[in-house]
Parts: structure tokens; C-alpha cells; sequence
């Protein structure tokens, strides 16, 4: 994003702003990470308690998530500098 | 939204406690709601015959929401041994009150 | 949620919040509901109006929801005190 | 959102009957987005062969529409009853204006 | 929706909600019109290029979603429109 | 939400403009969180054995992000194109900055 067009006290507001809305997406990944690992490992409810292969495939689910999830973030990030640098060269 | 439709007029009152206390409740409701349709495709028979929950459903649920915390709690405990791991102090305790 | 910590004004103003956004979940689950019970009980297009099995299925759904979602309330409430009480024996 | 950026400066407005008009637009927002992606699953043939609906999806899609009207009044009426059965008083007629 | 209980200047605020609402529905549309066609149409990650036949269907898919979305928002102004006439003869 | 908190009683802020760079942050992040789930979806698998990206898993990865682009620039084409053959301007152009 390109926040050159703004005064810096408008681009100190962004700031707050963006990390507001940071800590609510961050919130918003976490509860969908829950809910995404959940669906995958655990499917037995003739008990309440994790067995330990469900222990072992949420821990691999979250940290394989997180990997993922970097990984996809540095390539989007690439893609879109290079697609505005494409358009700005029009 | 509208939710804080009357705070900026009001002398005295602490908008960043009420934010925080909104947030807070946005988060659960967040968290219930995915629960609640995760536990919902887990448990319960979608063919509709009859408007009771079974007897095998009812202890289905229960355990699911039961586990379903469990699960909430070791995803955020992993998040935050990954980003002590990373070299960061982690988030302290679980990133939510549940 | 701990509400201690907040003022009387601003537990006044946290009340009116709340209801607020009780009524917005309400229609949210409401609108989630239809399209719950119309994708599990609808699917036979040759006719514009519902069949008496498909009426009989989207009653069945919609209250074995509302019993369903009870009972998911219920035992988020108890596991959700349970929990808090742990982290303040910490 | 930003919905309400200048309601509050409005002298003479009554912020109350927008909020309750902007309230049932995202309502039936809301409702119209999970019908249009309910009968897309039912009616639209997703290969993509081209890019034109045939007969037999227009017909769907017309009977599909219809039905989920239908299938949202039934909804309501059912939970109103519900709620009436369990002592309370209903909510009047059913939840939208649709 | 019935704006007549509305006063002129409410009226005009509305239409001023309403365009930036309809700024925002359009976006949200366009976002998961590409999730959709992109999860029916791309298949293949042997290359980071679009093939011909993936760029076909992209295209079919877009064009043929906003028939659809055409015919099923007509369709849904209709019967609103049938319904609230009957609400109002009661 | 609460993101204009304080925009309000600011003296000589643009909010017009705040709210615009603020409308396209959450654009993009919308974009960006659907690409995150449908990629994961078409590459990672779920048995979830071990809490690697696999190689495979990594090169699928990166090049369904750069599909998912040119997938996106193609549907925005599209788009245009067909408002205005419809007699329309069109977008002018790709309806977001990505």
C-alpha cells in the first residue's frame, strides 16, 4: 500500500489503525487455525479428552499452518510489488 | 458497526476499556460460532427424520465442545512455543480468556 | 467476561453494546440457519414450492438446531467458567 | 465500518431510524449473499464449458430463488413457534421484512 | 426497503450509507467471484502460468457468475417485492 | 469497527483519504485471506504426519500464489469487459491494486 499520498499525521493514524486491525486479523487467523485443525484431527467423541495422536496432529497442524502461511505471505508480498511496479510503468 | 454510537460523547468514560471489553466479545462470539458449526457437521445427522437430538448425538456434543477447548488451548500453546522458539517472548498466555 | 473492571457508566454503556450486538447475532444465526437447513433439505428444483417432505425437513432442521445450539451454549458456558477459575488459581 | 462517518455531527437527524434502515440493509444483504451462494451450488453447472446459463440452469435458478423464500418463511414461522411453545411471545411476524 | 419513514435529510445520508455499501458489496463480490472460479477452474500447479484451458474457464466462470447473480437479484426483487405487498394486505 | 476511533476529533485530518487507504487495506487483506485458504486447500496436505512443508508442498504453494494472481487479474479483465459491452465505461481499470 502506498501511504505517500497522506500527511504524516494521517499516516500516524494509519499506523494505529493498521495495528489495530493487525491484532484483530492476527485474532481472526488464530480462531480460523483453531477451527481448521480441529476439522482435520479430530473426528473420535467416544471421549472428551485428546488422545495423543489428535495431540500430535493439531501441534503439526498449527505449526505447519504457520509455516504455510509465512511462505504464502513473501510470495503475495512479491507478486503485488511487482504488479504495481507493472502498473505505475503504464 | 454502530457499536460505539454513543461514546464520543460521553464525559468520563474510558473508550478504551470499553474497546477492549468489545473486542473481548467479539473474539468468544468468534470462536462459539465456529465451534458451534464445526461440532454441529461433527455430531449431528443431517437427514432431519425427527426434531429430537439422539441420545448419541447429545453425548457427541458434549464432548466435542469439551474437546474443542482442549483443542483451543494446545493450538495456542504450540503458536506460542513456535514464536518463543522464533526468538520472540511469546504471548504470555493463551491469546484468548477461553 | 469480567466486567469488574469497568465503571458503572461504562458498564451501562457495555449493556446497551451488548444488546445491540445480541440482536445482530440473532439475525446472523438466523440467516445462517435458512441457508443451513435449505442446503441439507431443498433439492429438487422441478417445482417452485416445497414439498410436504422438504417442509417437514426444514422444521425438523430448524429445531433440532435451536436445541443443538442450546445445548452448544450450555457447555461453552460451563467449560468457559471452568476454564477462567484455572487461570486465576495461577 | 464508516457507515455512520457524518451522523454525528447531523444537527436534526435522528441517527436511531438510520441505524435501524442501515440494520435491515445488511440484513437483507446477508440473506440475499447465502441465497445467491446456496443456488449457485444447486443449479449452476461449475466444468464452465461456456459462459452462457442453459434452459434447464435459468429454471433452477428462478424455482431455487422462489423455494428459499419460501424455505426463510418456513425457518421463521418454525422458530416463532418455538419460541411461543417455550413460554415467550414469539417475535411478532417473522424476523425480516422479506 | 421503505425509506418513507425517513426525512428528507435522512433520506440523503442514506444514499450516501448506501453507495458506500454498495462500493463495498461490489468488492466483496469480485473477491470471492475470483476464490470461486479459481477453485473450480485451476487444478494443475506443475506451472505458475494460467493455461489455455484454465483461462477459458476463468472467463466462462466470471461471465456465467454475473448472468446468474443477474438473474438470481431480479429474481429476489421480485418475490421481496410479491412479499411485501402480502404484508402489508394483512 | 473501531478502527476511526479517533478520526473524529482530529483537526486538519482528511479522513475522506484515511478512509480510502483504510477501504484498500482491508481489500487486500480480504484477497489475501482467500488466497491463503484456497492455496492451502489445493497444496497442503492434511493428514498432518509430520509439521514440514514438504518440497512438493512448497513449490505448489508458490506457484498457486502466482496463479491465484494471474487469476485474479483475468476475472478483473473480464469484468471490465463485459460492463462495457454492456454500454458501460468499464472500471477503468483491475478493480483493486493487486
Amino acid at each position: 500500500m502506498d501511504m505517500s499520498g497522506l500527511s504524516s499525521a494521517e499516516q500516524a493514524q494509519m499506523v494505529q489503525i493498521i495495528e489495530k486491525k493487525q491484532m484483530r486479523d492476527f485474532m481472526n487467523l488464530y480462531s480460523s487455525l483453531v477451527e481448521r485443525c480441529f476439522t482435520s484431527c479430530c473426528n473420535d467423541f467416544t471421549s472428551r479428552a485428546l488422545s495423543s495422536k489428535e495431540e500430535g496432529c493439531l501441534k503439526n497442524c498449527a505449526e505447519k499452518f504457520m509455516k504455510y502461511s509465512e511462505r504464502a505471505g513473501a510470495r503475495f508480498a512479491e507478486e503485488n510489488a511487482e504488479q504495481m511496479q507493472k502498473q505505475q510503468q503504464k | 458497526m454502530s457499536f460505539f454510537g454513543g461514546s464520543r460523547n460521553g464525559g468520563g468514560l474510558n473508550n478504551e476499556r470499553i474497546e477492549a471489553a468489545m473486542h473481548e466479545m467479539e473474539m468468544i462470539t468468534d470462536v462459539f460460532n465456529r465451534m458451534v458449526s464445526s461440532c454441529h457437521a461433527k455430531c449431528v445427522n443431517t437427514r432431519y427424520a425427527d426434531a429430537e437430538l439422539s441420545k448419541g448425538e447429545s453425548v457427541c456434543v458434549d464432548r466435542c465442545i469439551g474437546k474443542y477447548f482442549e483443542a483451543n488451548k494446545l493450538v495456542g500453546e504450540t503458536l506460542n512455543s513456535t514464536a518463543q522458539a522464533a526468538g520472540g517472548g511469546g504471548m504470555g498466555s493463551s491469546p484468548m480468556g477461553m
